[in-house]
């Protein structure tokens, strides 16, 4: 015996037979094994509390942004699918308690690659990754998920997932002023057309 | 008035065989599943019970196309071939006696096995001209290699069963069964039910000896160009060879009808179904438990292992049924 | 009576059909079709096991292998799906003279005073096909073959064996691709001295 | 009808044999592929078959099924070795017009 395998041809070709039906044994036996498979939609898998998924902006609990527009994250992305505009607050439009807010916040969803270098990289925690994962769409331009997505409603408290939200999503994301004015639906995703429009805004805003 | 009594039997023989064919490629589906740790398809009506419904219709609608290389005659007859001889079988096989003498099938030829091997030689030129007719280099290399491998393992099958015919004294489907109202056939000819077995997963080229398909190296083998409809055919083709050779096996080895330890309580056409269901199972079984063959092992066990092993027996057979007889 | 004339004209045609195709493949599936037409021609002969071998012999194995070639020739090149398909130039005035000394042979056979009626009986009994132990059927021509007939089964089994020993002979690999450990290491030693000449240089 | 008769005259099964065995040596003597002149014979090898079985039918005597039977046996031992010449040759002469194949000729 040699490595629980019987010496002699005879033997070893008896020894395989066996093996043969060994196997088909170990195979029925999982027959009846309880099955792991969760019967997904129906039946939800609950993910860790700190698991990476979906982004979300949070408030402070009097209801102002907690998103300084600092751009941190921006710099901290790893697939640079953050892009955030930073404007000043007003005296009579206070949307954060310092001096700047993010006036446009966008995530590219689609290369995000869900690593939370964002959260780590927040002065302020206002950008957390959250549990939920379910995002697929037909369309990829519904994949950059701007402020009206991203951004915890008011009326639901600091940090309430938007798509709990009485209203919910709204039914059809590409009449979403934001990504419109970013993103041409009809004409398909490209990152860099975004890139280029982006940064002609920026110009624009800065100058 | 006769000939109408052939029809309407061979009709609902289609219905019942066509819908015996879903339900064992559901069967299938759940059982490799489970044994996968899966649960298997359960999406389309309770338990998945529709899923052969929702297939059927997905595979009705989808695109017929054939290729620019293929040759269009032979493409298109090949699928024709494969399921007409598949579902020839059915006309000769026996499935019930409830009165002694009076015999459930469509026809009972005094060569009824021999009539099936026939319709299994046809059967090779289903895969065969399709695989050539379809202009391209995979569907050619399985079909060649289905060719070879079923013709090899056609002889060591054919070798079996003349085992059991000697026994049997009769080549009718029906007189080997009524001679196994004593004993099952499957204990004197334990080797030859073995035999059988194995070929008859090579002859239906069901894993682990689906080397016509072998998904890796041919993509689908024989039938990689086929789409739609005509893939069906090829598709229910296989399973009704599965079927046939299930059916075969019950009545050559199992007792067909018979029931086991007396229990003549429950009628012969139920034990049958039973019999034929367990051979399924054990197809499946195989498929979720063995590895493939390679091609070169395959060959080498057909002609080095099973036609020596099988001819040995057919002449023990001869020789013990010479001498007591 | 009617059954003859439809299954000799299926059988005429098909034949036709096998030699006048331009495709071999399209002349197996002819000729596939004319021996189903045969057997079910041998049934009317009360000929049961013959119309099954004929099948299960004829098309199982021997038109297989033409098939067989077909792909395996066809592979690459393809040379066979199509084939060459000359005709000697005296192909039309031949096959008319043909197609007259046919008619002359068919017309004299058809008037020749030949024994229309048949003799008695000598070895068994006609019956239903399908039926046991009747003329044709397994158990009747097992019989003649293993016991009057017994020396052109041996005959056949010769003929096949040297077939076997022709085809292997002829068609066999000449020279076979043994894996022998003796040869890779004779090249693995082969290839390090090239190795080690190159660094030397 | 009486049982031992045949459903139609021999002789009509002689014709109807003669004009197969016609068209396969039509068939062996007008194409030039290998294959097809091989599929001719198997023409030829099946006419005579008939004709043996229905002869053996008319005179119901089983000799003729045995004879058939050799027929079918020598027509497969007959095809194996043809179709093996045919790949030897195209092995080594990339053709397979027969008239081209004309090395044996002096």
């Amino acid at each position: 015996m040699k490595n629980g395998v019987p010496r002699g041809r005879m033997r070893k070709h008896l020894y395989n037979v066996g093996a043969l039906f060994r196997g088909l044994a170990t195979v029925f036996g999982f027959m009846f094994m309880r099955k792991p498979t969760i019967g997904y939609p129906s039946v939800k898998k609950q993910h860790a509390p700190r698991f990476h998924g979906l982004h979300e902006l949070r408030r402070y609990g009097d209801g102002k942004e907690r998103c300084i527009g600092c751009e941190l994250c921006a710099i901290a992305c790893p697939a640079n699918a953050i892009t955030v505009i930073g404007a000043e607050n007003t005296p009579s439009d206070r949307r954060s308690p310092g001096e700047r807010y993010a006036a446009r916040y966008e995530i590219d969803e689609l290369r995000c690659i869900f690593c939370g270098m964002c959260e780590e990289a927040c002065p302020t925690d206002a950008i957390v990754l959250t549990p939920r994962f379910e995002m697929s769409d037909y369309r990829r331009g519904s994949f950059i998920y701007a402020k009206d997505r991203l951004l915890v409603p008011p009326e639901a408290g600091v940090g309430t997932p938007p798509d709990e939200r009485p209203g919910g999503i709204p039914a059809d994301l590409g009449e979403v002023a934001e990504i419109k004015s970013t993103t041409d639906i009809d004409k398909g995703y490209s990152a860099t057309y975004r890139g280029q429009i982006l940064k002609t805004q920026r110009r624009g805003l800065a100058g | 008035m006769s000939w109408l009594l052939v029809l309407i039997k061979s009709a609902l023989l289609l219905f019942v065989v066509i819908t015996t064919f879903a339900y064992a490629m559901l069967f299938e589906r759940k059982i490799m599943g489970w044994m996968q740790l899966r649960p298997g398809p359960n999406r389309v009506g309770p338990w998945g019970l529709l899923q052969p419904a929702a297939d059927a219709v997905k595979m009705l609608f989808k695109e017929d196309l054939t290729p620019s290389t293929a040759d269009p005659l032979i493409y298109k007859l090949a699928p024709f071939i494969s399921l007409v001889s598949a579902f020839g079988a059915y006309a000769i096989i026996p499935w019930s006696e409830p009165r002694p003498g009076d015999i459930w099938s469509i026809g009972n030829v005094n060569a009824g096995i021999l009539f099936i091997f026939a319709l299994t030689a046809i059967g090779v030129y289903g895969v065969s001209l399709g695989g050539w007719a379809s202009g391209s280099k995979y569907p050619l290399l399985g079909s060649v290699r289905a060719t070879a491998q079923m013709i090899s393992y056609e002889l060591a099958m054919t070798m079996s069963v003349i085992g059991v015919l000697i026994v049997a004294g009769t080549t009718s489907l029906a007189g080997i069964v009524h001679a196994q109202q004593r004993i099952w056939f499957v204990i004197p000819q334990l080797i030859g039910f073995a035999i059988y077995f194995v070929t008859a997963v090579a002859e239906t080229n069901r894993a682990p000896f689906d080397l016509v398909e072998a998904d890796a190296e041919l993509v689908a083998g024989f039938h990689t160009e086929y789409s739609g409809l005509r893939f069906g055919l090829f598709f229910i083709a296989e399973y009704v060879n599965m079927l046939t050779v299930s059916c075969v096996a019950t009545l050559l080895f199992f007792g067909g009808w018979n029931a086991p330890f007396g229990w003549t309580f429950i009628p012969g056409i139920v034990w049958f179904i039973l019999k034929v269901l367990f051979f399924i199972f054990c197809y499946i079984w195989l498929r979720a438990t063995m590895p493939r063959f390679r091609y070169d092992r395959l060959m080498a066990f057909g002609w080095k292992v099973l036609l020596p092993v099988a001819t040995l027996n057919l002449i023990a057979t001869a020789v013990v049924v010479a001498v007591k007889g | 009576m009617t059954l003859f004339w439809i299954l000799g004209v299926l059988l005429v045609a098909s034949a036709v059909f096998v030699i006048s195709q331009r495709k071999p493949v399209y002349s197996v599936v002819g000729l596939l079709f004319h021996f189903a037409v045969l057997a079910v021609f041998f049934l009317t002969l009360n000929a049961e096991f013959l119309a099954v071998i004929q099948i299960v012999i004829y098309s199982g194995a021997t038109l297989i292998l033409f098939v067989f070639v077909i792909a395996l020739l066809s592979s690459g090149v393809a040379p066979f799906s199509v084939g060459p398909n000359r005709m000697p130039k005296a192909a039309i005035p031949a096959g008319l003279i043909a197609f007259v000394a046919l008619a002359l042979v068919v017309y004299g056979i058809l008037r020749a005073p030949l024994v229309n009626a048949p003799r008695a009986a000598t070895t068994s009994i006609p019956g239903a096909v399908g039926a046991p132990n009747v003329f044709g059927s397994v158990a009747d021509f097992g019989k003649a073959l293993f016991t009057t007939h017994l020396l052109p089964f041996e005959m056949t089994a010769f003929i096949l064996m040297v077939a076997v020993i022709g085809v292997v002979a002829l068609a066999g690999e000449t020279t076979p691709f043994v894996p022998s450990l003796r040869r890779a290491r004779i090249i693995e030693r082969e290839m390090r001295e090239a190795l080690l000449r190159g660094g030397e240089e | 009808m009486n049982e031992a008769a045949l459903p139609v005259a021999i002789v009509n099964y002689i014709a109807l044999s003669a004009v197969i065995l016609f068209i396969g040596a039509a068939g062996v003597m007008l194409r030039r592929n290998p294959l097809i002149m091989l599929m001719s014979i198997e023409l030829m090898w099946n006419a005579a078959n008939l004709l043996f079985l229905a002869f053996a039918r008319a005179w119901l005597n089983n000799a003729g099924h045995i004879f058939a039977f050799i027929v079918i046996t020598v027509a497969a031992a007959e095809a194996a070795i043809g179709l093996a010449i045919v790949v030897v040759v195209f092995r080594s002469a990339q053709t397979v017009d027969v008239d081209e194949v004309a090395s044996l000729k002096g």
